[in-house]
């Protein structure tokens, strides 16, 4: 087994490699090479590299539109990704999905989607699946709390709660959907409460500390792979950009920002790194490999051809 | 030599041939599995899933709560993943709390994922008017799905269509909406024996004629040979009928081929007359075979209203033998 | 005002009527001169008797398809529900809408609807519209117990408890939902639950005293027109009939049947009658007038006119 | 003696347009409101009711969760009473996931309850593609709508239609769908001063021609004007351009009687090539104007596919001068 400091490492690694995944397509964005909504997880990234350090490999993983950071984790090149943002048919959708729609078969990536809620029974829908199958895969599913109110997630907890599904609903509390603040959302503060209604197992904590995110989500993950059971998290965390690469973010103060960044996982992974001895020249050694990666991504997507003509109707029917 | 291939039929009941159809395909294949309300214990509202729980157990045929876009969400998910799940909608009206999923999910899934991903799935019920059920009850829903990309839409008329249709659903890797009729379900037919599957995509003339073609599908293909019949005795133009069958893929060719002949058109369906598979099929038609027509297409169509549940306004709002001919003689009388 | 012995007669005389109203539809329905779908509430009528007593005329009233006792008590006549059953224009809703569609502008009855859980959100919509114009209109919204797992209401649900609306949510909790018990369609045997996670008031009683669910849901009633408050009320009851009149019902045994008629709340109300006094003859009398009044129902339904052709497309359009 | 009317005009912007005409309709009727994910604070996800919150307050102009088929269920009850709301869907997308309150409800309610309830409602939101915003972002979703009755759809293209089929639409006591356009948002032209209202139903001929007629709606307008003077400028056949502005009702008599002038039609939009008012149109056209098709009807249209996010493949899905001067090519060459 792998030690904690080996372990931390590589999830800064994974941290730091979102972070500047999406600082370089940010600015790809603003020179006008990626289309369409683009939406950063710029800060979030706790939330996502925590969790699914406690998933295997056959485990499926499903998000919304935010959706960088999961494939990114669960293995998707940062070539393929840059590429898809750059809509080249090298991209991980071929080009035809974008920024929010990611997936990676391969890597049990089952995508990122873009109608709010829409993919929470999809999740559990893998989570059927597999205890169908009884092959002992867990379904992950992300979504923000701006999601909570809306039909297709309350439909969705209720049936993994009766049905018993080996799924662990991730809500990522990053404190406002758009420019609405939770409280012009739900009546409660708490959105783990949604998992009284239907009996469900609940747990919520902030997202600072990436370590102790994936044994919280681990957890959930025994109880759904051990006994069918699933689980809703409510995973504090907070977004520094605006809601997409269109949103001047005016409905918040930056001391507000500033605040949060406090709690900022990099920062923390970073701080908690060098307590375990990791050297500034170890740290130094990773961020320069992470941009390394992010510029020679950078670069395959830029040369990487676009799809051709043929497959806008290629994929209407298998 | 002559080689006689004895195909023994059997008569089925419409709703029979479906369950027969679903019964062997999950003999045939483990992934097969149905949920819907009340498919299971109830037997299923139209008692089309009657016997399959205590055949195939709990596990294989799923009652769900009343959450349509859950569990059609939770079986689109199950699809990408392997699964081959049939999703029974009490009524084709309560799939739209679950129009997102499909139109937004079911569809949309293989050509947004570049084609990793494929959602093998039927979604299946009865579609249209029942009897007196009324506005938010008798929606005709092929006039929405037909419409969408990355879906297939199968209306069969007859009971050996039920059964053969069915089987290419289940077996088919697309998204696939089967949309039944309540009032056949208690219809009979032959069926024949054995593992008939039909391709998606080729109507069938139901009905040879030479003066004037009947487009339709679905249970207005009875009204349709009612018509033709009362014509034929007294002496009145003789109509071919072509059954489309699937509404995507539409099978626009045969009824192209008939006009030809006939130079004349009369498309017939339950849903509202403004645009859907009927319009579709009046553009088509007078594209391809422009020179052919000897008047316009006319379309015998449900009455752009919400279905009345008084029984007399009902039969009226509906195409029937009636109106079909009134239709027949108009295009005729151009 | 009038004291408890009168009110309790009252509230007697409709819950007879309904059941009687009933009796009287089924019969017709078996002779063929109702058709569609029929759902008798025979069992039921505590709840919606009792619930509508703690009401006022400027409230409003929406159901599901189970709606014959709402507009019954409201107000419609029993001649305008007849003949609604029976598709005539002299019905409620002029022969259009049939049993699951019984509206009545005058007496505030928002309808019957046929989409499980589509109507909850209409229901908050009036108690929206009431709150906007402060005129003080409480709404009230009745719905199965089989409904509480549809995204509708829960969406409804959510929206009412965080925009404060004056409206009382009433589960009718009958123990299936078609063929389906409740532990098949929700984790918890508890609906009134979902009320937590949206931080809204709950209550949960049964519907035998149909003076205590009048008191019940008044506390309700007040808490939404002098709070604004929304409240969950799980009211447990049973229907003595199958789902529909298509439905043989074969899921429940006559044991268990037999069992809950022991609850029967018109049984109650003829025991508390009696304990206040009530004569034997009173009761008769009550009753004989309530089958002249079905009686006549049914006669002025049979020769009542059916709508015209017009009627079809008439209403598309204001 | 002749009295001049003086119209003064204005130049505004296609979503200062509808907010002027919104903000006109609350001033005058206190009974209309506003209600939306972001309309209030956020002044909309795309500015279309920026400022209404300041200035008419937070009962007026309410922000709500993410909750599609709950508020609008809201806003239809809302109506019922006696309320007159304005619901925006961020995008019609959106609308999919309440598709059964505009379907069952919205259209239903008139007529379910004998003509006692009035749905006075207007929903509103960009519809169709915006700008790569790939397969769940990208939908005409029109082609649905139109096809309902008890619904009215109106789908401005110019500026001046955008405020005054907005005002029309909250007047109006029916559920009127307004489709309006991310990609027209920010389009400058002249509105006329004052209280001006259109009536749903009459279509605009935005150019007069000979040769052809464009039929269209909603942004395709652009496409077709511009392939037009393409065509005038190179000597090519001349086109007049019908803007149908309103799907339901649809006014294909001033499509025919153009037709009857030029004999020859292409129906342009970006709705898939299935159905939908599109095939409509060459319904009621090739019947009402058989005789007078010297070619016939053509349509152009989106590509029958889910909408791809890769720019180059998103401009080839979507009808451009391009294509609709192909197909004119086409019609011509009949
Ligand atoms: C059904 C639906 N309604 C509205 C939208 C538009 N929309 C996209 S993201 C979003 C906000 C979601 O906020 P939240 O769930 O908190 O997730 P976050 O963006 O904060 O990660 C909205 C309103 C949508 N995509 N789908
Ligand atoms: C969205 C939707 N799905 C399914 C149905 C079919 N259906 C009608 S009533 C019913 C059962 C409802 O049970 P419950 O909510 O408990 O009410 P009850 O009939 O017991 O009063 C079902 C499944 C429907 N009308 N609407
Ligand atoms: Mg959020
Ligand atoms: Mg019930």
């Amino acid at each position: 087994m792998q030690d904690e400091r080996d372990v931390l490492l590589g999830l800064y690694r994974q941290m730091v490699l979102i972070r500047r995944f999406e600082e370089a397509a940010a600015k790809a964005y603003s020179q006008g090479k990626i289309g369409g909504f683009l939406h950063l997880y710029i800060g979030q990234e706790g939330c996502a590299v925590g969790a699914l350090a406690a998933l295997e490999k056959r485990d499926y993983v499903v998000t919304t539109y935010r959706d960088h950071a999961q494939a990114l984790i669960r293995g998707t090149s940062a070539r393929a990704c840059m590429a898809e943002l750059f809509g080249k048919v090298t991209g991980c959708s071929k080009g035809l999905g974008g920024s929010m729609h990611f997936f990676d078969a391969d890597n049990h990536m089952l995508g990122g989607y873009g109608i709010v809620g829409g993919h929470v029974p999809i999740a559990a829908g893998a989570a059927f699946a597999s205890k169908y199958r009884g092959d002992g895969a867990v379904a992950v599913c992300f979504f923000g709390e701006g999601s909570a109110t809306i039909g297709a997630f309350s439909e969705a907890l209720g049936l993994a709660a009766l049905w018993k599904l080996p799924i662990v609903f991730i809500c990522e509390n990053n404190e406002y959907s758009m420019g609405t603040p939770l409280e012009r959302s739900l009546a409660v503060a708490d959105v783990s409460q949604k998992a009284v209604s239907v009996g469900m197992e609940r747990d919520r904590f902030r997202c600072t500390d990436v370590l102790e995110v994936r044994d919280r989500v681990a957890v959930a993950v025994k109880r759904a792979r051990e006994k069918n059971e699933p689980t809703l998290i409510e995973a504090l965390t907070y977004r520094y950009r605006g809601h997409s690469m269109s949103d001047p973010g005016k409905y918040r103060t930056q001391d507000e920002i500033d605040e949060r960044k406090k709690l900022d996982p990099i920062l923390h992974a970073e701080g908690a790194l060098r307590a375990k001895g990791v050297s500034d020249d170890e740290l130094a050694k990773v961020n320069a490999s992470v941009e390394a990666e992010v510029e020679d991504c950078v670069k395959f997507a830029d040369e990487s051809a676009e799809p051709d003509e043929s497959l806008i109707e290629a994929f209407n029917y298998a | 030599m002559r080689v006689m291939v004895e195909s023994r039929m059997r008569e089925l009941r419409y709703r029979e041939a479906l369950r027969e159809a679903m019964a062997e395909e999950m003999e045939r294949d483990e992934r097969v599995f149905i949920m819907g309300e009340e498919v299971g214990h109830y037997q299923g509202a139209y008692k089309v899933t009657e016997g399959l729980l205590a055949r195939f157990g709990a596990k294989r045929v799923i009652d769900t709560p009343i959450a349509e876009e859950g569990f059609a969400g939770i079986a689109i998910g199950a699809a990408m993943v392997g699964l081959r799940p049939i999703v029974e909608f009490m009524t084709w009206n309560f799939s739209a709390v679950a129009f997102d999923q499909i139109l937004s999910n079911a569809a949309k899934l293989r050509q947004m994922s570049g084609g990793q991903f494929t959602v093998p799935i039927v979604f299946r019920g009865p579609n249209g008017a029942a009897k007196q059920t009324a506005a938010q009850h008798s929606h005709a829903m092929e006039t929405f799905y037909a419409q969408i990309p990355g879906i297939k839409v199968v209306v069969p008329a007859t009971v050996a269509d039920a059964k053969a249709f069915m089987k290419a659903a289940i077996r088919d890797d697309n998204p696939v909406l089967v949309l039944e009729d309540e009032r056949l379900y208690g219809t009979k037919g032959e069926v024949p024996d054995g593992d008939h599957v039909e391709p998606f995509g080729v109507a069938a003339v139901r009905r040879a004629g030479e003066d004037v073609t009947l487009a339709t599908w679905g249970k207005m293909l009875l009204p349709c040979l009612e018509a033709a019949e009362q014509l034929a005795k007294s002496g009145g133009p003789s109509c071919e009928i072509v059954d489309l069958r699937t509404l995507r893929p539409l099978d626009h060719h045969t009824v192209v081929e008939s006009v030809r002949k006939t130079g004349r058109l009369v498309v017939v369906h339950e849903a509202w007359p403004y645009g859907g598979p009927g319009a579709e099929l009046v553009d088509r038609v007078q594209r391809e075979a422009f020179d052919a027509l000897d008047a316009p297409v006319l379309r015998c169509t449900g009455r752009d209203a919400a279905m009345p549940y008084n029984k007399k306004l009902e039969d009226m709002t509906i195409p029937d033998a009636k109106t079909v001919l009134a239709a027949v003689r108009a295009v005729m009388a151009y």
